[in-house]
């Protein structure tokens, strides 16, 4: 186990005077013959899950295999929003876990992760979606969550770009306020991850595609990839879009569907709005970066697909629904749009745990809030693997619950999701 | 935005379109226990490649259709009718 | 240029019928106030009198603006996605599609050589669609007649 | 000062004889109609345009195009605005962006003198603790933020959007540009030519005369295409999935932007190259100009850049630089002919360029050194079309490997040639373009019901020769280290750094350096960036590496792209009335409906007491016809329908086949084989597409027609102890209970409007009957109803008031009594379930929750204190908080004088006084009571029987 060199504002200045350059974050290993267990998927989960099994249970003969580099799904193309407002109390207090290791996280990997705290505003522009607010409120109190239901004056006050004046069609008539949430580098949390579990001896294969689940006695036994086989008892499947296609060749259905979310930024401006704006009937959530720029986001694309290339509709769709929201940004522009690929699930909650093939574990189905869960879910799955069952907090996520019909009730809380 | 060809309209924007995706035959009611139902319900295939995949025309001649699209590349080789094959 | 006229006819009868024609989906038969198109099999809109048998009274159900002049294909175009080219939507030629964000009908019957186009939304979209066509056909010097 | 306005150019692009006065950085200018904001400042000896994102170093004029990352400035309250690219007005103010206080002297500047401590990614590596300083570190960084000002007022402008449906679309106006879109059209193509620069022409524009004479010619011969529809000052912002093609058009009458969202037969991109910079150190001072920047300031703009020059040439356009620059008369320092060998080491100077270091150790006085090290390939439309451009060394530049049948390339992205050369692969590739256009064109007339038929154009594809590749010298950074990405200050220094740390794909590198995040997107400084990160990480990677470019082209403004502002609405007939008679307007779905006239709780008492009507016209009307209506009732509803006899109504619950509730409604029989189908208002279009979904997927052989005619109805309930007496006044139908009694259906004329149909039943709970009228007549009809029921006291009442009179009744509303996961049993209608019934959507689903039993009761709810209504969604708890239901209705009820509330808790609660306690909002808790029915008002139903 290697360690590494602490990040300080002191580090700053000794190598700035010193010019020497900084230790690699992580390093290039070959392929060991065999692995006690094999994370597929390079993003926030599964990095995390290779942290949390080294760090909290010394299981450090990992490995996490990326068919490109780390970070290039969806930890790298979402829009970076974290929160915990929930609607069910199983949803919330399982994010409200993630937050709290996200506030810690700067410290415990001793790498900026950059949190910003600014607060996540959902505005509710109809009885109805007040009410949902409302639940999710109520809710969220109960489960000792600082989020609550506030009045159009004070969404002007948080946010004074917000056109709260008398829409025939979208009014604000109030909005969820939800102070803990913000945003963060989405970069920063893999990369902080992967640096802590690779100096925990954890291996980061990048480039390696895998390409088939050896099976045999019906339990895994090992892992193809693009650079060689890996001999293993113990397959973690954290492929997000991917995941339907990864749980095939351990023979496993899932009851996922992968749709392209799309995202896009614009150029930057001077700083003018500091909360998280969400408007879930106009699916469009807004932020502003500290380097100045607009990230939104919108719902899913309207049709499942394995292209990450996004499309026009998505852009004009936005642009209208942000500019209902504030008028003023008509001449702002925007600068990328790209997608990545989200893993939906009927009840929009996960599918986390064991499945049918002993030794093939899934930490998917996020769907759109996979970054917000990155930490908690890694830190459960290490925990599960660990010992040998899921723990509380991902009882209720269990790929059995389909059969069984006790679908998560996350249903209500989807359509004002982010 | 996708141009879908409808047998009955012709060339149109995907947008005249509802997508439904892959759809299982109706288990046998009468007969069908939970397992069976729930996968008719929620269980996907979700492959890439080739798929076959129901559409709904709801903006256009209100036919449901049949496609086979490119997961990945979004090309589409075949349309037609619900229970009329190409 | 041929100036550009909007009328509104949203009175004139109209009929579903389910039988009894030989019309194909996305083209139509007559002209002016006995015309009888099809934009899905199995059913026929037909304008003025009763036709026999089974029907459906859409009189009500569908507003019925027409649209005439050489830029009225262009007007459309600014809202509506359908490819309106001589070759693809002759006059002759219907079809149900998206007209502004609206499921409308759309039937091109062209009045003395100049492109005509009735426009069919569903009656309670009527006057935002009015307002559309008014918004989009301002740079077209359209004339919206007081016809109500 | 060092730049000056030449003698006039044969080629210029302005109008010396129009003077425009213009402002910049709060100084007044003059320029001519034609300059550029960047070719009228240098003219005027500016150098310095804006100060860099990280150090604020200042920077001046680079590529003076749209893609100049120099050249950012805010124009009144526009940001970011592109200085090389907009042209100037009288009366403009044009402002600097990212200086403070000013531009000559600007404090962030001493980030200079600490940039070697904020190496790449410094922010990662520092700012964690103490950690209750890291909000005071946010506001530090926030200090960062590049860019101009937007403001939060309502904008003006006017933008919109056009579709188009052209054979071909050609990107690009330079020679083989206009030859393709020549040849396509003459081959019988509809053809949209997409130029980015208010003037076709590209590079010729300012190359030799013999170059301006062929310019000329195309430009003569494009004009006089009647279908070719030119594009001038437009881009393509993106090619997406099946040539969906978004252009936008900035020189347009009537709108500042449109959006072409054109659906094109065959794309044809002509875009040409980009010149790329070259990395060594100083090269970010102003002063370092590319060879083509300084060629169009001159030859466009009768702008000379400088007065002491030194060029490091590689390539023609370098040589081109100097023969302009002597014919203007700078004097020509150096001439560092690369080929040769020779390069350049340094740019001296602090505010600016004062001399040139080059590689043979002589050092040169200079205001201006001109680079021409190579070209970049704008490979966005090609990348997105699937193609993977590859990198070809002996041209030091990307070119396109294998393109879709839908797409072609032409020109210099394909590859370099005489002015003939271009031209004639432009011909071939259009004529080519316009035969693969007419081919699928011929296809989609064929396969349009009412397309006319076409003849195929011939069916062999063209050969369209290949452009060679002119040998060019690798340049990509000197010895010495410069700036990459001058958007993002991102040096080569940086890149090395970022991959010796571990960063060492390009991709990761990028994200963590942010080279080619900033507002030129890496057009300028992708392959530098590659060649240097290469370097670092000992991989040839440009061999292998692929850039990546992301949509749009050129950054969009959100006006165009949401263009017009269209949000369909839906009205009901009676809508004049309302909006002349002060109903508070309620967004419901697309309906704009009344949710009141004033006072919802005396609109409430008129119905109990007297008689009010209510304008229901968006509830859902589903006209359904044929022998086999019946079987598809007794399949898509609950319960059962077999022997509905004709003039019954019976109210009905669809649950999808999940369980889950779907909707509710009431279904008549109007005559032997023809039944009106009722549905929510907001369930309506799910109902009907429901319907359809079964009878084309399941039962195609029923013997039945489903019609929408929801619009086709004014629909007015008429509710409360008189309605009998108002609606008796107006119809021919006899409404004596006998003869017409409750739950059941009559047609007739009412206001002598025929072929109304009215049923008795209500929401209310009250004796009333829904009257449905033609929609033309639905506003008259409304009017007589409250005519000849004025001495009834007849009043209208809103949504508002309906949901309290159905609360108070204990109706529930399907999407906020019940939710996403409620199934059919415990939301009140458990009567409706009919089990026994051989198959209906989801019964499967119903019998296993009929089983396990475990499910949310909905139940009526009162709270002790009759005052307090608990708002809707509050929770209901057990002491150790654990939740056990909620509200999901709540209001004061008017006529019992106290808070009334519906639902759903633990099966185990719904006992008759079980007691609950409710959480609200404020943190306390109320106690209250389960009620034995769900009607808190008249639970035995009489008032609507009556």
């Amino acid at each position: 186990m290697t360690t590494r060199e602490k990040f300080s504002a002191w580090g700053l200045l000794r190598h700035g005077l010193s010019r020497s350059p900084w230790e690699r974050m992580w390093d290039h290993h070959d392929l060991a013959p065999s692995y006690d267990v094999v994370i597929v998927g390079g993003g926030v989960h599964g990095l995390a899950t290779a942290y949390y099994l080294a760090r909290n249970h010394s299981i450090t003969n990992v490995a996490v295999v990326e068919k490109s580099y780390i970070g290039s799904g969806g930890s790298g193309r979402n829009t970076a929003i974290v929160r915990s407002n929930y609607l069910t109390p199983e949803g919330s207090r399982f994010y409200d876990r993630s937050v709290e290791l996200y506030e810690g996280l700067a410290d415990d990997l001793n790498f900026n992760v950059m949190f910003e705290q600014r607060g996540h505003m959902t505005l509710a522009h109809s009885d109805s979606s007040l009410r949902t607010m409302r639940w999710r409120a109520e809710v969220n109190k109960l489960e000792g969550i600082d989020s609550s239901v506030i009045s159009p004056e004070d969404v002007k006050q948080l946010a004074p770009f917000l056109d709260i004046t008398d829409h025939p069609r979208y009014p604000i008539l109030g909005a969820l306020w939800h102070p803990p949430g913000g945003i963060i580098r989405h970069d920063a949390v893999v990369w902080g991850y992967a640096r802590a579990a690779a100096a925990l001896g954890v291996h980061i294969h990048q480039e390696t595609e895998v390409t088939g689940i050896d099976i045999a006695g019906g339990k895994v036994t090992g892992v193809q990839t693009s650079r060689g086989a890996i001999a293993t008892g113990t397959v973690v499947n954290c492929t997000a879009g991917w995941a339907s296609l990864i749980a095939a060749m351990a023979d496993v259905t899932l009851p996922i569907t992968t749709r392209p979310l799309q995202a896009a930024v614009t150029e930057p401006v001077k700083q003018f709005l500091h909360p998280v704006i969400v408007s879930g009937s106009l699916h469009t959530y807004v932020s502003q970066t500290s380097r100045g720029e607009l990230v939104f986001g919108a719902s899913v694309d309207p049709f499942a697909s394995y292209s990450t290339r996004g499309s026009l509709e998505f852009a004009t769709g936005l642009a209208t629904h942000v500019l209902e929201l504030m008028p003023g940004l008509a001449n702002m522009r925007l600068l990328r749009q790209w997608a990545g690929l989200c893993d939906m699930t009927p009840d929009f909650g996960p599918v986390i745990g064991p499945t049918t093939t002993p030794g093939f574990y899934v930490d998917v189905g996020w769907g759109t809030y996979g970054f917000k869960a990155g930490p908690v879910a890694g830190e459960s799955v290490a925990d599960m693997i660990a010992n040998g069952r899921p723990g509380e907090l991902i009882a209720p996520f269990g790929l059995d619950r389909f059969e069984a019909g006790t679908l998560t009730a996350e249903k209500g809380a989807a359509a004002v999701g982010h | 935005m996708l141009v879908i060809v409808c047998p009955h309209c012709g060339p149109r924007n995907s947008d005249e379109f509802t997508y439904q995706g892959e759809r299982k035959p109706r288990p046998e009611v009468s007969t069908t226990d939970a397992a069976e139902w729930r996968r008719y319900l929620y269980m996907k295939a979700n492959q890439g490649g080739w798929a076959t995949e129901r559409w709904f025309h709801g903006s256009g001649c209100r036919r449901f259709l049949m496609l086979e699209r490119h997961m990945s590349t979004n090309e589409i080789r075949s349309v037609s009718q619900v229970g009329e094959t190409k | 240029m041929a100036e550009l006229t909007f009328h509104d006819r949203s009175d004139v009868p109209k009929w579903r019928v389910f039988e009894g024609y030989e019309v194909r989906p996305g083209t139509s038969t007559g002209s002016g106030g006995d015309l009888v198109w099809s934009v899905s099999p199995g059913e026929w809109t037909a304008l003025g009198g009763q036709p026999d048998g089974e029907v459906v009274d859409l009189t009500h159900v569908r507003s019925m603006f027409r649209l005439t002049g050489e830029q009225a294909a262009t007007l459309i175009n600014r809202v509506c996605a359908l490819d309106l080219d001589d070759g693809m939507f002759p006059s002759g030629a219907a079809a149900r599609t998206l007209f502004a964000g609206v499921v409308t009908e759309l039937v091109r019957d062209d009045v003395d050589g100049a492109p005509s186009y009735l426009i069919l939304p569903s009656r309670s979209f009527g006057t935002y669609l009015r307002r559309v066509i008014e918004d989009a056909g301002a740079e077209f010097q359209l004339r919206l007649d007081q016809v109500r | 000062m060092s730049g000056f306005r030449t003698p006039p150019q044969a080629g210029e692009v302005i109008d010396r004889s129009r003077t425009v006065d213009f402002e910049w950085d709060r100084q007044s200018y003059r320029g001519y109609e034609g300059d550029t904001i960047a070719s009228a400042l240098t003219a005027q000896g500016e150098m310095v345009f804006s100060r860099s994102f990280k150090y604020h170093r200042p920077r001046g004029v680079l590529t003076a195009t749209y893609h100049d990352p120099n050249l950012m400035v805010q124009v009144g309250d526009d940001p970011n605005v592109r200085a090389g690219h907009r042209r100037i007005e009288p009366g403009m103010v044009v402002e600097p962006q990212n200086v403070w206080p000013t531009l000559d002297f600007d404090v962030k500047a001493s980030n200079r003198l600490v940039g070697r401590f904020l190496s790449p990614g410094f922010y990662y590596k520092t700012f964690m603790s103490p950690r209750p300083l890291w909000p005071a570190y946010q506001k530090v960084l926030a200090r960062f933020a590049a860019g101009g000002r937007v403001g939060p007022e309502r904008r003006t402008e006017r933008y919109d959007h056009r579709h188009a449906h052209p054979d071909v679309l050609v990107v690009g106006g330079g020679p083989a540009g206009m030859a393709a879109a020549i040849a396509a059209a003459e081959s019988g193509a509809s053809v949209i030519l997409v130029e980015e620069e208010p003037y076709l022409g590209g590079h010729l524009r300012y190359g030799t005369a013999a170059d301006r004479e062929v310019c000329d010619e195309l430009i003569s011969r494009v004009r006089s295409i009647a279908d070719l529809e030119v594009m001038t000052d437009s881009v393509v912002a993106g090619r997406y999935d099946h040539n969906w093609v978004a252009v936008v058009q900035r020189d347009v009458s009537g709108v500042s932007e449109r959006l072409v969202k054109a659906r094109v037969k065959t794309l044809v991109v002509a875009v040409g190259t980009l010149e790329r910079p070259y990395v060594f150190k100083g090269n970010d001072l102003p002063g370092v100009m590319l060879s083509t920047a300084v060629r169009r300031l001159i030859t466009l703009y009768g702008t000379s850049p400088g007065e002491r020059a030194v060029v490091l040439t590689a390539n023609p356009s370098g040589d081109a630089a100097v023969a302009d620059l002597e014919r203007v008369g700078v004097a020509i320092e150096a001439v560092l002919d690369a080929r040769s060998g020779v390069t350049v080491l340094e740019a001296g100077g602090t505010g600016a360029v004062t001399s040139v270091l080059d590689s043979r150790g002589n050092r040169h006085d200079a205001d201006l050194l001109v680079t021409a090290t190579g070209w970049t390939s704008p490979t966005l439309l090609l990348n997105m079309a699937g193609d993977r451009p590859r990198y070809e060394p002996t041209s030091a530049r990307f070119i396109p490997t294998d393109l879709p049948d839908d797409v072609l390339a032409t020109g210099g992205i394909v590859g370099d040639g005489s002015v003939d050369e271009l031209v004639a692969h432009g011909t071939a590739t259009g004529t080519e373009a316009g035969r693969r256009a007419l081919t699928l064109k011929a296809t989609w007339q064929r396969l349009a019901p009412a397309g006319r038929s076409m003849d195929p154009p011939p069916q062999d594809p063209l050969d369209v020769p290949s452009l060679s590749h002119d040998p060019h010298p690798e340049m990509f950074r000197s010895s010495t280290h410069g700036f990459v990405d001058y958007s993002e200050d991102v040096s080569s220094k940086d890149l090395i750094a970022a991959a010796k740390e571990g960063y060492d794909s390009l991709e990761l590198a990028k994200r963590y350096t942010t080279a080619g995040m900033g507002p030129v997107q890496g057009k300028v400084e992708a392959v530098n960036a590659l060649a240097v990160h290469g370097e670092a990480t000992g991989a040839s990677l440009l061999e292998t590496a692929t850039t990546t470019w992301r949509p749009p082209y050129a950054p969009v403004r959100l006006g165009t792209l949401a263009g017009r502002r269209y949000e369909p609405v839906r009205h009901s007939p009676m809508q004049p009335w309302h909006e002349t008679h002060g109903a508070k307007p309620l967004a419901a779905g697309q309906w704009i409906r009344p949710e009141h006239y004033g006072d919802p709780a005396e609109e409430v008492r008129a119905v109990r007491k007297g008689v009010g009507i209510i304008d229901v016209s968006p509830i859902g009307k589903i006209d359904l016809r044929g022998g086999d209506v019946p079987k598809l009732l007794e399949f898509v509803y609950v319960n059962k329908w077999s022997k509905l006899s004709i003039g019954k109504v019976r109210y009905g619950v669809m649950c999808g086949e999940d369980g889950v509730i779907l909707d509710d409604g009431v279904t008549g029989r109007l005559a032997e084989n023809h039944y009106m189908m009722s549905t929510t208002s907001g369930g309506a279009g799910t109902v009907w597409n429901w319907l359809d979904e079964w009878l084309q997927t399941s039962f195609p052989n029923w013997d039945v027609r489903v019609t929408a005619v929801t619009d086709g109805y004014a629909s007015i309930n008429v509710a409360g102890p008189r309605s009998r007496e108002l609606v008796g006044r107006l119809t021919d139908i006899d409404l004596s209970p006998d003869a017409f009694p409750y739950m059941e259906v009559r047609t007739g004329t009412v206001a002598d409007v025929a072929d109304c149909f009215v049923w008795r039943i209500g929401f209310t709970g009250e004796l009333s009957y829904e009257v449905h009228i033609p929609a033309g007549h639905g506003l008259e009809v409304w009017g007589a109803l409250l005519d000849v029921g004025a001495d009834l006291g007849v009043r209208p009442f809103g949504v508002e008031a309906q949901r309290i009179l159905r609360l108070e009744k204990g109706h529930l509303i399907v999407g906020q009594d019940t939710d996403g996961l409620s199934q059919g049993f415990g939301m009140g209608v458990d009567w409706a379930i009919k089990l026994d019934k051989a198959d209906f959507a989801g019964k499967p689903e119903l019998v296993w929750q009929g089983e396990h039993g475990q499910y949310p009761h909905l139940v009526a709810i009162q709270t002790s204190e009759p005052e307090l209504v608990p708002p809707e969604a509050c929770q209901i708890i057990d002491p150790d908080g654990t939740i056990r239901g909620r509200i999901t209705s709540s209001r004061l009820s008017p006529t019992l004088g106290r808070s009334i509330c519906l639902g759903q808790v633990d099966a185990d609660l719904d006992r008759p006084s079980q007691l609950l306690t409710i959480k609200l909002p404020n943190g306390t808790t109320t106690p209250a009571r389960v009620m034995e029915h769900h009607a808190h008002f008249d639970p035995e139903g009489g008032r609507a029987r009556g």
